[in-house]
């Protein structure tokens, strides 16, 4: 998702392997500016709609008594994710020249402003226009957020929460993502994430990885060293956040893209569709083998990990790669969540596994089997450099902010507070006023 | 006057209602319970680990009758509803001192059917 | 969402500060107008799931008794909004040169005909076909009576709210809308609404208005003067409902460009999502410092508040206008509800407030904030009497209209039927057949 | 959706009646490439959501009891339907020059391969890439298992209906689909089916309907002879569904378009919407005449039928047939529904009803209604016969697959697993843990 | 002591809830129960087909008094609920050996409010 | 025979089911019901109104035992749940006529485990 901004640092061209992108051509004509715009935008429609499939999918695999609350916190992460973005995201994430500390930091100003170009060609040699690319980098941003909001779900306090976002949002994942997208040091070196598996997904998992750390399991989860399943009360509401992910995905990485290149952007929904599906049936069948039965909620999980594991590389990888990509991904994410209920780290949703270990795999994915437009191998190195970096960066950041948090608010609710449930303390409402299940007359022999 | 209440499996309901039809007993409450005996709860998945339901989904009858169908109304129960495997339930029978029916204000036995 | 057609009267050119659009071109190449009309139908599809997040929404916040009631309702607006404005409506609202009063009603026929330039070029200089000019309309068309629906319901008789639907949307809607879009008499005096903050919205909002205030509040509402709250049944669909709402705006607004010109869609995607997320902050913490705790439901209709705002002028308003209009559409919102509950009109969706008066509020807005292409201020004027010509012919024609309804059939079910809920009433079914929760023993401590 | 490769046998030329495809142009600009690709694209994701559609529509109207075993083969299908088709499926049903039987079965190899040409115009004459195409048509392919699937539910066990899925969705669907969009027989005898009334909704349908004959009703639903109805459990997710096929559909229909062609799609999109509508109004009212109150699982069917309905002639009917298919469609839907009661075939959701007969009459129109572009009838005797040959060749099919795996596996669940829930018996899992509703304090004159 | 159950339409709960409360009766308990009776149940359609359900909505009152104020309970109760209309519901009286408080573990009439 | 019917706060109840295993009874019907008494109803917002919810959800758990059992079935429970907070619950004894184990047709004490 490297801007092609002419001011910024130099970038290693990596493109797609056996096509040349349409988007080098320096003036373009009318229409095919006004197709390419359009497209950025309708991507950044496609990534706005994962906000409802976070927000469904984190509502169907948790308590009813909590559902207003993630809903509450779903809702305002994506309006106070492009609010900021606005003020100062946008300008922190791709601050240009205005670089403070070269290549680590800069800031071009707060507020948006299209100047004099930002609505013709020579904003981004047709691809866009600066609305269409700071909509969709907004969009984009909110998402990292969410990504912590499944795994601290069910606990935490909302204020407290909503304050971490919104300086996660602001400034840790804008800074974050100025270092390879932005054109800093990590794009320098050769570090590729195509759409953000590092960059979204492993960065929202290390977040999220502290914040279920330091809040502790929910009440009931692990006793006397066992993990006590904790049901979601609404399987459809998670499935229908699912299907609205691989939706959107075809956004996040098509419209990763930059351009709608016909080449490049029908590449990219291929691979990214062969690994989600990769991903769902491996996961499927590695329940089913392990338990005798598939575990829905595990299908579901795995088809997002195929997601998050080609979302580094999805234009640089092969075919079977792809697909071999999702596989992995899909058991991968498996013994994730086996492996954090060992660990007693409880993430309701299963974000870190989804998130922060397919992030991690789907990064190295791009070193393994992917090759440049010229047919070369992608080096591994820069990889893991980029992995370590975001990692160390990330912890440590919102261990801070979070450790802040928690000494001036407080971080996690009252265990009555948790029994009741947050909709209760945090919102005085309820999520759900339904009918029981009828007795009917046809129902005699069911 | 008897309250007889029977503890079944739901999928039982309507059969018990024909046989407390068939003996002339018009009128019976119903409430869903979850029981817990010697029937096994049963084992479910969620995300890779397991974890068992104890209580299993009951349907509970509640029938005032006379004295004297109190018998009628149990041994037709049993009949109707058994199956012979574990977790076929219980009938109850406690004794009521008065009942009135609220659209009349009727009372004692009248007040049943 | 003017059309510009050559016989049409003519109009005050005022577009979007900062750009000149693309569609003022004459002759445009083959690929811009299949992509301006591509953009289009995407609009006219984002558009039509706005119908679905009406639906949900509005379930979502009343009783789960009349659930199918409320399904089928808007199930049947789309389908009758759809056919009506084929057999008259287009031809009402964009009569063009078949005028029979200069300005104010034209009828260019019964049904619909492409007719030879139709689907070239010479139709809308290249913007459009006949055929996706007409879906996009029509897809419209049927918002107006949705926004009515949420105002009445749970209270009104099925057959009656349709004939009303059927002859608003057929008729009432059609004729006002052509007297600004249709080129009539409101266009002339310089009268600006861009996508219908008072065309669509408000003018919705008047009939739900009448409805609401005819029908008369639900039993037990208001009781000794205090309002007593009868809580949403299922918020999660309330939330589907205002994310697909947002998603549906993007075409809302940015189809009503009129092309896919790169600069005007990219802006109205940026004003609407800024407003809409501002809105939404807004609303949150307005019921957050008045009650202690942020209401969802508020925050939610702060999102709509925002979107309902921005609409007349989204591409004629600054970016921080946006945002300042967003803020305020939510802290209006809020006070609304308030101040309807105060007078005792129930509205269970607050409808009167997102659209009536969010789309009086932002019809001024232009006048307030909004600036021509070549920097003029926008006058306040033309929307002040905009505001009140829409009024004046809403409120007559919907209560002429709910009156003949009610003296025929009637408006309002027994309330034996409310008691019961209108499923059973007026559909003899139920929407819900849902397991009690499990006690299970992992629920122990929770 | 016949594809215009240039290897392929010669096609009959059928097109939209009025306006000449701008897809015939030999080349193409960039820009017209790009945005031709784009939409077919972007018809792959509006197809993609229909599974989400179908899935949620068979929640809605099924028992709870069975819900997670719905999401689950609902999931699973998309997964295999995908990757079965990069393995097998694409080069069977597109086989080129690889045939074996010609005009009846062809294979073009295993896996996918875009070659050098497969990402230029040369491909498809500017209309899409390879990836376009293969993901278009992939996402098509799952559809028809999803048919299957609502009409076997509730009882079906869940190995060997993935097993059914499996072969079907590779072998059956593809080898049926290469007859006429692969540039077979059924193409050179003139047989038109423009988006698959036929080729994909029968055939699904033919397929369903062996399955719920072999498996036999759901317990409890005819006793006596008479038909005691299972209501479904959850009407809004039934709704979701109706709304997310019909936008799924725009990609369906508009796609099938097979360019972003202006006068093509969008007078696609008008005939789709029409024919929806009409079939909503048609079924509500027949429903509201035959019963006194209007059904909204039969509207819901309705517009599904109004869409299946119109499939193969979207393009070569006229705007008023288009609103007669659809009533006829809609008043059909009904009555078939009840004879296939009659009949005790059980069918959960109307499966049968909408995509088996409505299919039929759908392709049925086409002989009736259709017109070439250069304005003559269609003949009606090609329609009869591709009828007749899918008919055959999917009853034969799925009935040696379907005996196949009952010999083997089994088919139908025991009956205590039926009584108990498909969700304990074949995942162990329960789909919903929601709260009982509330006896408030508001609710007292309730 | 006794315990007073009233089956009763769902929309009188706060009603009898009130005539408890002016009768200075402090706790009660309450289950949504199904009730089949001589209320005749309704006609549902679903997909072109009728049924009819059985069983309607009613709701189950529990409330233990003194023996002495029973009476005064039921005839509040009647009061209050009664509509004149079939399907207004049945109230049982059951004698009450001993009661509970938890909280303090107080014993017989003091438990009771 | 006896019937100890206890309305508990819903947390406490497999602290509760555990201690009537303790006492070797093992089985036991439990059903959800709202509880009014004197622990305070919670105030709820919506839409800029508040309210109040005057029902708490409780759990009621019935259990019929031995006469001889009732007394250590009431105090093993009263100490299983007791919190010592307002709204921990009641407790009620009543008389059982007879018990009749359904799958076996068994009557009397020998039907209750
Ligand atoms: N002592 C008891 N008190 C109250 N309910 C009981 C008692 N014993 C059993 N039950 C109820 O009866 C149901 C069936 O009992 P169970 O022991 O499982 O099988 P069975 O009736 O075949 O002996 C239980 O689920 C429970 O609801
Ligand atoms: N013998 C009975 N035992 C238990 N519950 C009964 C009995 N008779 C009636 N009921 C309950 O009382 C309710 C009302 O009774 P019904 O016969 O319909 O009307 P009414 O009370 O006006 O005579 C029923 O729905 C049922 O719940
Ligand atoms: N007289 C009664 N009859 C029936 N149920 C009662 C009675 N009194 C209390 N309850 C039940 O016991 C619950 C707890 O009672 P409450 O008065 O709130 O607290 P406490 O038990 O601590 O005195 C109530 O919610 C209600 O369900």
């Amino acid at each position: 998702m490297l801007r092609k901004l002419g001011w910024l640092l130099p970038a290693v061209a990596l493109t797609v392997p056996a096509f040349a992108g349409a988007e080098e051509a320096a003036g373009v004509s009318d229409a095919m500016f006004t197709v390419n715009n359009l497209w950025i935008l309708l991507a950044a429609a496609l990534v706005f709609i994962m906000h409802l499939g976070f927000a469904t999918l984190e509502c169907g695999l948790t308590q009813s008594k909590n559902t207003v609350n993630i809903l509450f916190k779903n809702t305002f992460i994506v309006c106070i994710g492009i609010l900021t973005y606005a003020f100062v995201g946008f300008n922190l994430m791709y601050p240009g020249d205005f670089q403070l500390i070269p290549g680590v930091l800069g800031f071009a100003g707060f507020g948006l402003d299209a100047g004099a170009e930002g609505v013709t060609q020579a904003y981004a040699d047709g691809a866009y226009t600066y609305w269409a690319d700071f909509i969709f980098q907004g969009m984009f941003a909110a998402t990292c957020c969410t990504i912590v909001s499944g795994a601290v779900a069910e606990r935490i306090k909302l204020g407290p929460f909503l304050v971490f976002c919104t300086f996660f949002v602001a400034i840790i994942y804008t800074i974050a993502g100025s270092w390879k997208w932005g054109g800093g040091w990590l794009d320098a070196l050769g570090f590729y994430d195509f759409a953000g598996s590092t960059l979204v997904h492993s960065v929202g998992g290390w977040a999220a990885l502290v914040g279920a750390w330091m809040l502790g399991p929910r009440i009931g989860k692990f006793k006397n060293g066992q993990t006590h399943p904790i049901p979601g009360s609404n399987l459809p509401l998670a499935a229908i956040g699912v299907f609205l992910l691989w939706l959107g995905w075809f956004g996040f990485n098509g419209g990763s893209v930059l351009s709608a290149d016909a080449a490049g952007v029908s590449y990219v929904f291929v691979t990214t569709s062969l690994a989600a599906a990769a991903g769902g049936v491996a996961a499927s069948l590695t329940s089913w083998v392990k338990f005798g039965k598939p575990d829905l909620s595990m299908a579901l999980n795995g088809i997002l990990a195929g997601l998050v594991g080609i979302t580094a590389g999805a234009d640089v990888i092969s075919i079977n790669a792809s697909m071999l990509v999702g596989l992995i991904a899909g058991v991968l994410v498996f013994f994730s969540v086996l492996f954090f209920d060992k660990i007693q780290i409880d993430d309701p949703v299963g974000a870190l596994s989804v998130h922060l270990v397919c992030g991690i795999f789907g990064t190295l994915a791009v070193g393994i089997w992917g090759t440049t437009a010229d047919g070369a191998d992608m080096p591994l190195m820069p990889q893991i450099i980029g992995i370590l970096a975001y990692a160390v960066f990330t912890l440590i950041c919102s261990f801070a902010l979070f450790s802040g948090i928690k000494a001036v608010m407080g971080l996690r609710v009252s265990a009555e507070e948790e029994t009741d449930g947050l909709d209760f303390g945090e919102h005085g409402m309820h999520a759900y006023d339904l009918p029981k299940v009828s007795m009917s007359g046809a129902g005699e022999d069911r | 006057m008897k309250k007889v209440e029977a503890i079944i499996k739901p999928f039982k309901l309507d059969d018990a209602k024909e046989a407390l039809n068939e003996l002339g007993v018009h009128g019976l409450t119903v409430t869903e319970v979850k029981g817990f005996g010697r029937q096994k709860g049963h084992t479910e998945l969620y995300r890779g680990a397991e974890y068992v339901v104890d209580f299993l989904p009951k349907v509970k009858l509640e029938v005032v009758v006379a004295d004297d169908l109190a018998g009628k109304v149990v041994d037709g129960l049993v009949e109707a509803v058994r199956t012979g495997r574990i977790g076929d339930g219980k009938i109850f029978v406690s004794p009521v001192d008065d009942v009135v029916r609220i659209r009349t204000g009727e009372r004692g036995e009248e007040a049943i059917a």
